[in-house]
């Protein structure tokens, strides 16, 4: 008997029976990988969350993150020591917001701006479907969250997984689990929730419209003789005035930009576009996604909190889908050169998602109305939207 | 009270942040976009690394290393 | 004169009059080089241990890695400062625990469950192969090991190294450097090892058995009809139960199983497969062979608990062949389905080797009798195996 | 003594537990490969992506990348 | 107006105006950025260092390294907390000296001895040509530097970037901007400063002797019959030597051969290879880049100081060329086998850039003189030769 | 003063040490040379990994591992 108990004692199982709802995190992190690998939601991101998850609770296998408090004024060796290799990873590499940044150098290093110069007109509809990130904040404050908490939570209307991850380890850290799952789950929902946005704001009339004719009803002046000396300059002239107004959001845009200098330089500094987009990347998402994962316990996960940060992540996509529509509206009661309301749509960033969806969704209507090359411009233009949205609200709340 | 002011202030701060800076975006493109026009124009008869050139440097490469590099792209630095 | 002592204080000559049993470390390091370059003996890890040794012997060159007790409570600045580099790399990713999950998550994005679960049956090999570990440990305590040290020597019957290197640092870190050299040399002699052990235990009746035969004589009911998604599968339901069962050996399993997911998944993950097997697998490798390496001194090294280990470690070896031939015996005497000892013998692991190797012996005894498949099965359950013996070992000892 | 009753037991211990996870190995590998053989059987008219369906997918994705990336494999999710 | 307030609060204008040096700072980044993308000027490391010497010249953006007193006794994840990553950053990969063994690592894994051993006679002028390093070293105590600044001044003249940044990371690290910038400046402008040289040292007479002519006249005895042997056997001994006389060099020469063992070895040792020449050093140029960058801010890099570096830093690789050049005449004052000046010229290092200046230079006296193979010798020994160097410099003067 | 002497003194150790180091680089090149000239000259009979086994290898390998690896070199060990 003795050799039972202590087969007993080793196991998991009396751990499981005193807090049950370790059992139900298990199966939400089941649902979250038949997510990842059987329906396809982001899976980069989702399978190593799910699995850090998974990890996470099974108690005696020390792979749950501990509260911020525990390790106070601890050094990386001890947080090893007491709490084991995940926490280590964790506090190392997101508490100090490390990874966020590295992973937006990757992020750069894999955009090309070439869409958004060729259409530089659509990328103002990238700042109009920012409205949600703030909505979202204001409401979240009147129903009782913090300003910071309110801020971490309207930040997932950004569409943008890795600005939504920063600003929560800034703001709210204790909400950063439900926040990234919220934020990549939505990401990964952007072919349901845009057309059902545009079903309530749109007529057909205006998702008829065509991009390729308006262009040449009204045709651009303006002819690019050099796109790679532009893409070149573009990313440092638009680095100066951004640090310049928007300092707290260097740590994003700095490295979103410098990512994506080394891609457009070519060959000579090619072994750092190597680096930024594959090695640092692939090597982040992994760190990245299983310490995410590792945060979600029963008892940090299992609130209400996260169910209205469930909701509340919705809504904002939605607002911030409907604002960029709304732009779109309002530029065509005075323009005569029409835009069709879907690029606003894809201001919201989900680069390239969205702009897939928004391209199905007219050539629905008119089978020649191929707009992808624009809704390219307002998507990608809404990445930087929502990155400095992310450092306002970090600048004012932190 | 206080608050939900200083969040509402906040809304109009973010969007006319993100306004301006997406502003800048469009005029910045705009403007860099004309100002390459304008040096290609000044610099296109003399653009070319001459064919002769680039010959030697490729051969010199190859020999340099033995045959395991190869010339991907010449660029012209002065 | 003057110059000729300064220039003589800036060697390491006298420093190495002092110490002379350093020479005989060098020496040991050369040994170790030519073993791995020049004989082939798992170069990937025994190259930068030798290395890493070499250079940790020469007085001066702060390479050597320190007592723990003499950086206790040092944070890595701290050690980096005081130490050097190389015990900084040392007391970041070894001695926190770090690196053998890692190299579990590549061994696993480079594991191929398929030849298992064609031939299930045949992983319960896989168990009775690491009664090596158990015995050895017995033993080891008998002449005067402590508990941990007994468990941490036991585990190179395990015959993989990151698990080896996994125990030794949380139950015997002041092992560590003979026990990884231990567990990779017999990891390369495997091809020596298991005929001497096969040659004792078995007939040549036993070894003429042929797998293929059997299996036409007695047909498996078995087809798998979705291979690629049982494989998907599998690595999750798998570690379901073992976190569940021996929680102690998540941070082995659960990377391993996280590294098979995600190269089963397949191109949605790929670049996290491409993280896991190259990027930080490759990276790995490279710091735990020289920082274990470095801990090699002469003081650490030379002492008859070095010899103990090495005589053990290979009665650890030949005792889980044993284990795992005679199995197949006992299942010989029940089943009417007959078993080549064989496959028994690859249960220890060192996979891949252990399977080619007993192909090799197998075919002398009959032409036909390509046996590589059905000793894989085997081969790669005792990773499992012993992965999860090193958590029952840590679960009592630590 | 006790140390190695000790021991003893965590031999016992060990085995029997390093046996029971590869029966589970072995048992839980049998029944997902039955399970997944039972849902192959249900959708096997159901499982191709339409070659029609793919090939528009091929093409969208050449145009967003301008030729830079290109379909590896088309995988049904729903 | 509290708007336009709250406004110009969040932006980095008020500060600039305070320390309107920053915006100085900014325009000498945008310089660098334009010699490394515009002019190829070393862009793999001009590059990210002027970027991160750009977003360190934000007040505002938290990117600017501090100074190290500031903190004293900080682990890193106070570092981070305070500091923000950038100065995690550095603190844990340069202030600990962690990345230039790294790099050297890379180097070593991208060298070929071959040339070296195939003229191995002309090695000798690799030590000639490090004069400049000791000789600025001298001038700069006595205009008032300490020993320990000139001697990180004078490691400029050993024309390698690592080298250079180590020992000035030991040695003055307060001066590591201007010096990294010096250094890897100067390396771009050797097909300038070589020719200058040249001109000046050396005559038309001498800079027509033909090597390959000298080859057949005077015909070495020397085959080597096994070269991958050989160059596998090479790193091994001569690391021996090195480390047996100047132990203070391990951290540079070691990794450097440990790179070069790992190549030479082959298939076996491939993944090791990868890790080396590609993962490790792609990442370790990067974040070398941007921190190295980061540490100019006004307060430290607008200094007479930097002027001086500068000046100096010109005027040792001058030395160091010439040291080479006239170590050759002697040669020829005794030898009758002579040897062109120019292989003298290229033992101040900067591989492969100054034997490929040489060989055009030679090319133009002799359409026939091809002594690229020739100058690659000596050029690779002066490699060695300043990571010697800098060890004997950390081992007197730290 | 004192300083500037020993700064003078750094330069005469450190271009010693230098000459050295590279004189033990020349002579411990050409020995290794000459060592593994003389290494090859017995080896020169027995060298070659037999065509017949490497055959077998590569088949090996290729049933192992269902083609997805091949044989970049054999090296024979012993
Ligand atoms: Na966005
Ligand atoms: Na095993
Ligand atoms: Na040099």
């Amino acid at each position: 008997m003795e050799l039972f108990e202590k087969l007993l004692e080793m196991t998991a199982i009396e751990a499981f029976m005193s807090s049950p709802l370790s059992l139900l995190m298990l199966v939400l992190s089941f649902i979250l990988l038949y997510l990842g690998i059987g329906k396809g939601f982001e899976p980069l991101l989702l399978v190593p969350i799910a699995f850090g998850m998974m990890l996470a609770n099974f108690p005696g296998g020390n792979m749950a993150v501990v509260n911020a408090d525990q390790v106070k004024d601890f050094h990386l060796l001890q947080i090893a020591r007491e709490y084991g290799i995940m926490n280590m990873l964790y506090f190392t590499l997101i508490k100090t917001g490390l990874l966020p940044p590295l992973i937006f150098m990757g992020v750069g290093a894999m955009t090309d701006f070439g869409p958004m110069l060729r259409n530089l007109r659509l990328a103002f509809f990238g700042a109009a479907a920012q409205i949600g990130i703030f909505s979202v904040m204001i409401v979240a404050v009147l129903i009782g969250f913090t300003p910071k908490e309110a801020g971490a939570l309207g930040i997932i209307g950004g569409a943008d997984g890795p600005t939504a991850i920063y600003t929560s380890i800034i703001l709210a850290p204790h909400l950063l689990g439900p926040i990234a799952i919220a934020a990549y789950s939505y990401m990964a929902l952007v072919p349901i929730i845009i057309p059902l946005v545009v079903k309530w704001t749109t007529s057909e009339a205006e998702l008829m419209i065509n991009m390729k004719e308006q262009e040449s009803l009204y045709p651009s002046k303006m002819v690019i003789k050099n796109l790679q000396r532009v893409k070149i300059l573009f990313p440092l002239v638009l680095g100066f005035f951004i640090f310049l107004l928007v300092p707290s959001s260097v740590p994003l845009v700095g490295f979103l930009l410098f990512g994506n200098l080394v891609k457009e330089i070519g060959q000579a500094t090619n072994r750092l576009y190597q680096a930024a987009s594959e090695t640092i990347m692939n090597t982040a998402t992994i760190f990245l996604g299983l310490t995410v994962g590792a945060t979600m316990t029963a008892e940090s996960f299992l609130t209400p909190q996260t169910l209205l940060i469930v909701g509340g992540g919705f809504v904002a996509f939605a607002i911030s889908i409907a604002g960029g529509i709304f732009a779109v509206k309002l530029y065509n009661l005075f323009a005569s050169k029409k835009i069709n309301p879907l690029i606003g749509a894809t201001g919201l960033s989900a680069v390239p998602m969205a702009s897939r969806v928004a391209n199905e969704i007219a050539l629905k209507y008119d089978k020649t109305n191929h707009l992808l090359q624009y809704a390219m411009s307002s998507n990608i233009s809404g990445v930087i939207g929502s990155a400095v949205a992310a450092g306002v609200l970090i600048s004012f709340l932190s | 009270m206080e608050s939900i002011n200083q969040i509402l202030l906040l809304l109009v701060v973010g969007m006319v942040t993100v306004f301006a800076i997406l502003s800048l975006v469009v005029g910045m493109g705009n403007f860099l976009i004309l100002l390459v026009n304008r040096l290609e124009e000044n610099n296109q008869k003399q653009d070319k690394v001459a064919d002769a050139h680039a010959a030697v440097i490729t051969s010199v490469v190859s020999i340099v290393t033995q045959g395991k590099a190869q010339i991907v792209k010449i660029i012209k630095t002065k």
